[in-house]
C-alpha cells in the first residue's frame, strides 16, 4: 500500500497505461517540457520521448481533431485541457466529430479528454466551470467525473482502454488535497458506468459525484449525529453511461432523493437523474427530489462570493433535514 | 511516383468523365426524389480531385471535401457505393445514417468530412500523426474550399500539421466562390499562396483545370512530405460552374465569367492535350461509352436496393452495447409526411440544407 | 389579416424591427446576396445596404463576437448560423464571453443567434439537430423556440429588444408547412418566459415545443376522440427563463404530465422541466412525469431511420394512454 | 498624432515605471496571500504596451492581453483600480467577479478579455464595426501573444477585420514563448509578419524593447486605420522575462537568453535615451520616487476595502432581475477553508490557476 494524491492517481494511471500499451500517448499545452500546469505529466517526456508526449500549439479543436484521427489509427491517445473550461473551442469537434463518428462510418474513435475542472481555487470565471451539462444530450460521449484517488485511477485505466470518447472530468480541488491508501501490487480498474455507495444509509438516498461528495459526507456525519438518520451517499463516479440500477434500489429503500452536484442549478445534471428516478421509483417515493447545486451564475472570483455561489456542507444538511422531516 | 505514362493518361481521362458522368446520374436521381438529401457538384472542377490523388500511393490517406467526388473514385471508390450512399440505402458507405461524402474507411485511407467546415483536417492530422508515430512512410491529402480557410478549425489544423511536420498535402480549391461569397472578398487576399506564409511553409500554385498540371504540383508537394519536410499547400485555380448545390440558381454569379471558365472546362482541355498525342476521338468515345452503360447499371442496381430496416437506427452508437429505444421512443416507421391525419403536406419537398 | 408562413413571420419580424430601430443590423453568411440559405432575408441588402445587412467570412465565433461587441456600442445585432448546426464552432464565444459579460463587468451584450434547428427535413446528422441543452446549464442565455407564425414574429421581436444574449431557435420543418392568418395593423410581440396553453384539457399535461407541437396536437385530438380524454397541450416557447408557473398550475390541475421534444432523450431539456415539476408539483401527482423524445442517436439521415429516431405521433398518443390509464 | 515632445516622453517614463512598479506591488500582495489569483507579469515587455496605446486618442478602444497592463495605465486606469480588482474587493472594476484584467469600460473604451485566447479580437472587432457603421474614425488597437496566434479565434477574428476592412490595429506579442512553448516551434514560423500576408493586410515590424519605436509603428498603423484602410498587425519583438505566472519558476528558460535581453530592459534603454537629451538622473529618480509613494498609498487603501457581501454574487446574470437563489443553495459565505472538521486543510493554499 501507498498513500496516494489524486493528482499522483491520475498521473499513475496514464504512467502505467503507457508503460504497458505502445499505443497510449498523450497530447497537449504545456505537458512535455513542463509537464503540465499542474505537473501531471511531469517526467514523461523523459521517459516517453516526444512521440507520446506530444506539445502542441494553443489549438484545442486541432488537438481534439488529431485524438480522433489516430484513434482511427488503433491509438489511444489522451488529450489535456489545461482548463476543462478550454474544451470549448473543441466543443465542434467533440460533438460533431467524436462523438457521431462511429454511428455515421461504423469507425470508433476511442478518446480520452481530460482537465482539471471545478470551483474553490478562487480561479474565477473560466478556471473554475463545470462543463459536463454542456455534453449530457451528445450520444456518442461517455462522461466521468471520479472524486477518490482510487476511482481517479481506475477510471482513467477503464477511459484510455474504452472504445469510445470518454471525457474525465478531474477536480483541480482535489488533486492535492485527498489522499488514500492505495494497492501498489494489483491494478485498478474501475469499470465505467457503476455509481458507488460511498456511505450506506436507510432514511435517505444523497446523490452526487466529484469535489461536493466530501461536504455530502461531511453533512451526513452531521446528520447522523444530531438526528439519529442515516443518509446514503452515492458518487455517481460515471453520468454517462448513468448507473441508474443502483440509484434505483438506493431510492426504493430510502424512499428520499436529494441530488447535489456543483454545477449550476437550471440544466444542471440533476435533471436528467430527477427524470430517470421520476420514471423508475415514483411510486417507492415518500417526498420530492431535490437539489443543492450551485447559483445560477457564472463562478465569481471573489472567495466570499465564490463560496456564496458553490452548494456548501451546510446546504446539504438543511436540505437532507427537509427531506427527512417530509 | 513517375510522370504518367499513355496507361496513366487514359486512366487519368476516365476518372475525369466518370466523375462527370456519374454526377449527372446523380443530378437526375435527385430531380427523380430518389435521393432525399443535397447534392454538391464539382463540375469543371474535376481536375484538381482526379490529378491530385493520382499522385498519392497505396497506404496513403485521403480526406474529399463536398467537390472531390473525383479523388475517391481515384482511390478506389465503386460508384455504385456512392449511388447506394446519397440514395441513403442498404449496404451504402454509412448504412444509410449518414450522406454524401461522410464515410471513414480504413481499409481504403478514406476519411470522411463533417458538416462543419474546417474540421476534417483537424483529425486527418491524427492519421499523419500515427504514421509519423509509427516510422511509416505514408502520407496524408486532403482539400479545403477557398471560403473554408477562414474558419478556425482550418487554422488551427493547419498551424498543428506545420508545428509537429506532418506527412500532410493541403489542396486549397481556389473556385472563386464561397456558396455566394466572392472567396476574394471574404479572404481580402489575392495571392491564396500568401496564406502558407503564415504557416511557414511552402505553397505551389497550379492550373485546378489542368490535371497534369494539379498532378505535377501533387507529386511534389507529396514527394516533399513523403521525405519528412512536412506540410505543403497546393492552391489550385479553378471555377464553381454550377450553383453552390442543387437549390442554388447562381443568380449572383456573372454570366460573362462562366463563359470565360467554360472555355477552360477540364476534360475538354484533356481531350485535346490527349488527341494531339497518341489517342484518338473513337478511342476516347469508346472509354465515355463503357463508362456510360456501367454506370446505367449501376444505377439500376442501386434503386432495386432496399432502404435500410428502421430498427437499424438504434445501432452502433458506441462499440457496445446497442442503445435500448426507451417507451414510446421507439418512433414508428411512418413519419410525418404518411400521417395522413397530418398538419403538414403528405409528400416531402426536398430538404434544403446545403 | 394576411396568410403568413411560419418563414415570412420571422422575415418581418425582423424587417419590422430594422425598419423601426436603426441600431438593429443583421450579420452572418451569405444573407446579403443571397437573401440567406433558406431566403429568409432576401431583399434586406437592397433595403437597408451593406453597413445593416453583413456578409461575413465563414467564420462563427467571429460573427458572435462581432456581435457581441457591436451591441456593447449599443446596437441590436441579429446573428444568422445558416444552420444551428453550425452553432458549435461559436460556443466558446457565446458560453464564455456573451453569456457571462454582463455578470462579470456589468456591460451586458444584448443580441440574437437564430438559426434553423430540428429534423424531419433528411438532412442528415449535420443539419438536423436541436442544440437547446448544449446550452441550458450556462446562466445568463435565454432561449426560445417558436411552433407557430404569430410566436415566430412575437418572440423574434422580443428578442432583438431584448438586452441579454437570446438564442432562437426556428425549426425548418415549420418553414414552409406553417401558415396562420396575422394581423397587419397591430404589433405582434409575445414576451420571452411565457408559456401558451395551446389546447385546454383536464386530464394530461402535455409540455412541448417547437415541431412536435403538432404531433401532439394531433394525439391529443386523437386521444380525445377515441377515449374521450382531454390533453392541455403547452406549447413552453420559451425555454430559459421556463415559465414554470404556467406548468405547476396545470399539473397540480390535470396529475399528469408528458413531456415531449425532439431532441434525444439522455440529458434533454425534459430533465430540467421534470426536476422542477418534481419539487413544485409532487403532491399532485398520480403519475410519473414521462417524457416522448428522439432515440439516444445522432440524426440518421436515411428517411426510414429519421422517422424511427424522432419521436412520433404514435408514441405520443401510447404514452398519453399509458399515463391517462395509470 | 504628432511625434512626441519633451513633456510626452516624460509621460511615457512615468507610465512604464508605473507598470512596473505596480506589478511589483502585486507581486507582494500575491505572496501576503492578499490575492487569491493568479498574477501574470510584462516584466521586460512594458514597452509594447505603453507606446502602442500611447498612439491612440480619445474615443478609441483599446482591449489589452494578459501582459498589457501599461496600455490600460496610458487609457486612464488608476492603479489603485488595479489593485482592487486583483484582491477582489468592493468597488473593483469587476466587484469581485472577475480578476486580472478582465473588466470592459464603456466610458474608458476598455474591453477586458476573457480566459480562451483568441477571443477578445472578435468581439473588438464588433465595435470597429460600430465605428464604421456610425461613420465615426475611433480605432481599435488590442493585443496578441504569438502563441495565441495559432487560436481559432485568433484567426477567425484576424480574417473577420480584414474582410470587412475594420479599422484595427493587432499588436503581435512576439515575446518567445508561449508558456512553456517556444513561439517558433508552436508556430513553425521565423518571420512573424508573414502572418499578415495570409489576410492580405500590411505588417510592421517594431523593436518591443524600444518604446518610442513601438509607438512610431502604432502611430502608422493607427492612421491607417483612420484613414480607412483597416487592419495593420504591429510584430514586436521581445522577450518574457519572468515565468508564465506566478506559479511558473520559468526553469526551461536558457539563463543566457534571459542574460542577453536583460541588457535590452526596455526602461533602461529609455532612460539612457532621456538621459542623452534634456532629463538628468534626479528628474527621473524624482519621477520614481513620486510614483512609488503614491502606489504604497494607493496599496493601503486598497487593503483597507473591504471584501463584496456574499449576497451580491446573485447579481447582473441578467438586465433584470436579479437571479434569487434556490432553496439552500444560497451557499454560506464559510466555504472550505474555514470548514474546521472538512477534510480540507484549514488554509487555502494559493490557487494553480494560470
Ligand atoms: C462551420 C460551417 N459553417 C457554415 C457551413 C455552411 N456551408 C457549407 S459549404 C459553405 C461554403 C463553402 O465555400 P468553400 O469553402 O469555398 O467551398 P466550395 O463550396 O466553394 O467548394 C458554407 C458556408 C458549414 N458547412 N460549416
Ligand atoms: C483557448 C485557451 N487555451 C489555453 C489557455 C491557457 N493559456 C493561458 S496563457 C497561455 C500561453 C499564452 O502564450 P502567448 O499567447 O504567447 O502569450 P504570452 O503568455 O507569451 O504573453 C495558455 C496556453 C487559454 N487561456 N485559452
Ligand atoms: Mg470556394
Ligand atoms: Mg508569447
Amino acid at each position: 500500500m501507498k498513500e496516494t494524491t489524486y493528482l499522483e492517481a491520475i498521473r499513475e494511471a496514464l504512467w502505467e497505461e503507457m508503460k504497458t500499451d505502445e499505443s497510449v500517448f498523450i497530447l497537449g499545452e504545456d505537458i512535455g517540457t513542463y509537464g503540465g500546469a499542474f505537473k501531471i505529466t511531469e517526467g514523461f517526456l523523459k521517459e516517453f520521448g516526444p512521440d507520446r508526449v506530444i506539445d502542441t500549439p494553443i489549438s484545442e479543436a486541432a488537438i481534439v481533431g488529431a485524438a480522433i484521427g489516430a484513434a482511427h489509427m488503433g491509438f489511444k491517445p489522451v488529450a489535456e485541457m489545461q482548463f476543462i473550461d478550454f474544451i470549448a473551442p473543441a466543443f465542434d469537434m467533440i460533438v460533431n466529430f467524436a462523438a457521431k463518428v462511429r454511428y455515421r462510418t461504423g469507425v470508433g474513435a476511442g478518446l480520452v479528454i481530460r482537465g482539471p475542472c471545478g470551483g474553490g481555487a478562487r480561479a474565477g470565471p473560466f478556471h473554475s466551470q463545470n462543463v459536463e451539462s454542456y455534453f449530457a444530450n451528445v450520444p456518442g460521449l461517455k462522461m466521468v467525473a471520479p472524486a477518490t484517488a482510487r476511482d481517479a485511477k481506475g477510471l482513467l485505466r477503464a477511459a484510455i482502454r474504452d472504445p469510445d470518447p470518454v471525457l474525465y472530468f478531474e477536480h483541480k480541488f482535489l488533486y492535492r488535497r485527498i489522499k488514500e491508501e492505495l494497492p501498489t501490487d494489483e491494478e485498478i480498474l474501475v469499470p465505467i458506468g457503476e455509481a458507488r455507495t460511498h456511505r450506506p444509509g436507510n432514511d435517505l438516498t444523497l446523490i452526487t459525484y466529484g469535489a461536493p461528495l466530501y461536504k455530502a459526507e461531511e453533512a451526513a456525519e452531521r446528520v447522523a449525529e444530531e438526528d439519529g438518520a442515516q443518509i446514503e451517499v452515492i458518487d455517481l463516479r460515471s453520468l454517462r453511461p448513468l448507473d441508474i440500477e443502483t440509484l434505483v434500489e438506493s431510492v426504493r429503500r430510502t424512499h428520499r432523493a436529494l441530488i447535489v452536484h456543483e454545477a449550476p442549478r437550471f440544466g444542471g445534471f440533476a435533471g436528467e437523474i430527477t427524470a430517470q428516478l421520476c420514471e423508475e421509483a415514483f411510486e417507492w417515493l415518500d417526498a420530492p427530489i431535490r437539489r443543492v447545486t450551485a447559483i445560477d451564475t457564472p463562478v465569481p472570483y471573489s472567495p466570499p462570493l465564490e463560496d456564496y455561489h458553490l452548494p456548501q456542507m451546510e446546504d446539504i444538511v438543511t436540505a437532507a433535514r427537509w427531506l427527512l422531516s417530509y | 511516383m513517375a510522370a504518367p505514362n499513355a496507361q496513366d493518361l487514359r486512366q487519368l481521362y476516365r476518372h475525369l468523365y466518370l466523375t462527370r458522368a456519374l454526377e449527372e446520374r446523380l443530378e437526375r436521381l435527385v430531380d427523380q426524389g430518389h435521393i432525399a438529401g443535397d447534392l454538391c457538384r464539382c463540375l469543371g472542377q474535376e481536375a484538381i480531385a482526379v490529378g491530385s490523388a493520382w499522385a498519392l500511393e497505396p497506404g496513403d490517406w485521403l480526406a474529399p471535401s463536398i467537390r472531390d467526388l473525383g479523388a475517391l473514385l481515384v482511390r478506389g471508390l465503386e460508384p455504385r457505393e456512392m449511388l447506394l450512399q446519397y440514395m441513403a440505402r442498404t449496404g451504402s458507405p454509412c448504412a444509410g445514417k449518414d450522406d454524401a461524402n461522410h464515410f471513414t474507411d480504413r481499409e481504403r485511407g478514406l476519411l470522411g468530412p463533417i458538416g462543419p467546415l474546417g474540421t476534417q483536417l483537424c483529425v486527418l492530422n491524427g492519421v499523419a500523426l500515427a504514421f509519423k508515430a509509427r516510422g511509416e512512410r505514408q502520407v496524408c491529402m486532403t482539400y479545403q474550399g477557398d471560403g473554408e480557410t477562414r474558419t478556425g478549425a482550418s487554422h488551427e489544423g493547419l498551424a498543428f500539421a506545420a508545428a509537429l511536420r506532418l506527412p500532410m498535402v493541403v489542396v486549397i480549391e481556389s473556385n472563386q466562390w464561397a456558396f455566394s461569397t466572392r472567396s476574394h472578398r471574404e479572404a481580402a487576399i489575392d495571392e491564396w499562396t500568401d496564406v502558407a506564409r503564415g504557416y511557414g511553409v511552402p505553397a505551389i500554385q497550379a492550373d485546378g483545370n489542368d490535371v497534369i498540371a494539379v498532378f505535377e504540383a501533387a507529386r511534389e508537394a507529396v514527394a516533399r512530405a513523403r521525405s519528412g519536410l512536412g506540410l505543403t499547400l497546393i492552391v489550385a485555380e479553378t471555377y464553381r460552374m454550377l450553383g453552390h448545390s442543387q437549390h442554388d440558381p447562381q443568380a449572383y454569379v456573372p454570366p460573362e465569367e462562366l463563359e470565360e471558365w467554360r472555355a477552360r472546362d477540364p476534360i475538354d482541355r484533356f481531350e485535346s492535350y490527349l488527341l494531339d498525342r497518341h489517342e484518338t476521338a473513337d478511342g476516347l468515345a469508346r472509354i465515355r461509352s463503357v463508362i456510360d452503360s456501367r454506370l446505367d447499371q449501376a444505377v439500376d442496381q442501386a434503386l432495386a436496393e432496399p432502404l435500410p430496416e428502421p430498427e437499424t437506427a438504434l445501432g452502433h452508437v458506441y462499440a457496445a452495447p446497442e442503445v435500448e429505444p426507451a417507451p414510446w421512443t421507439r418512433g414508428a416507421p411512418v413519419g410525418y409526411p404518411d400521417v395522413a391525419t397530418s398538419i403538414v403536406p403528405t409528400r416531402m419537398e426536398p430538404p434544403r440544407s446545403l
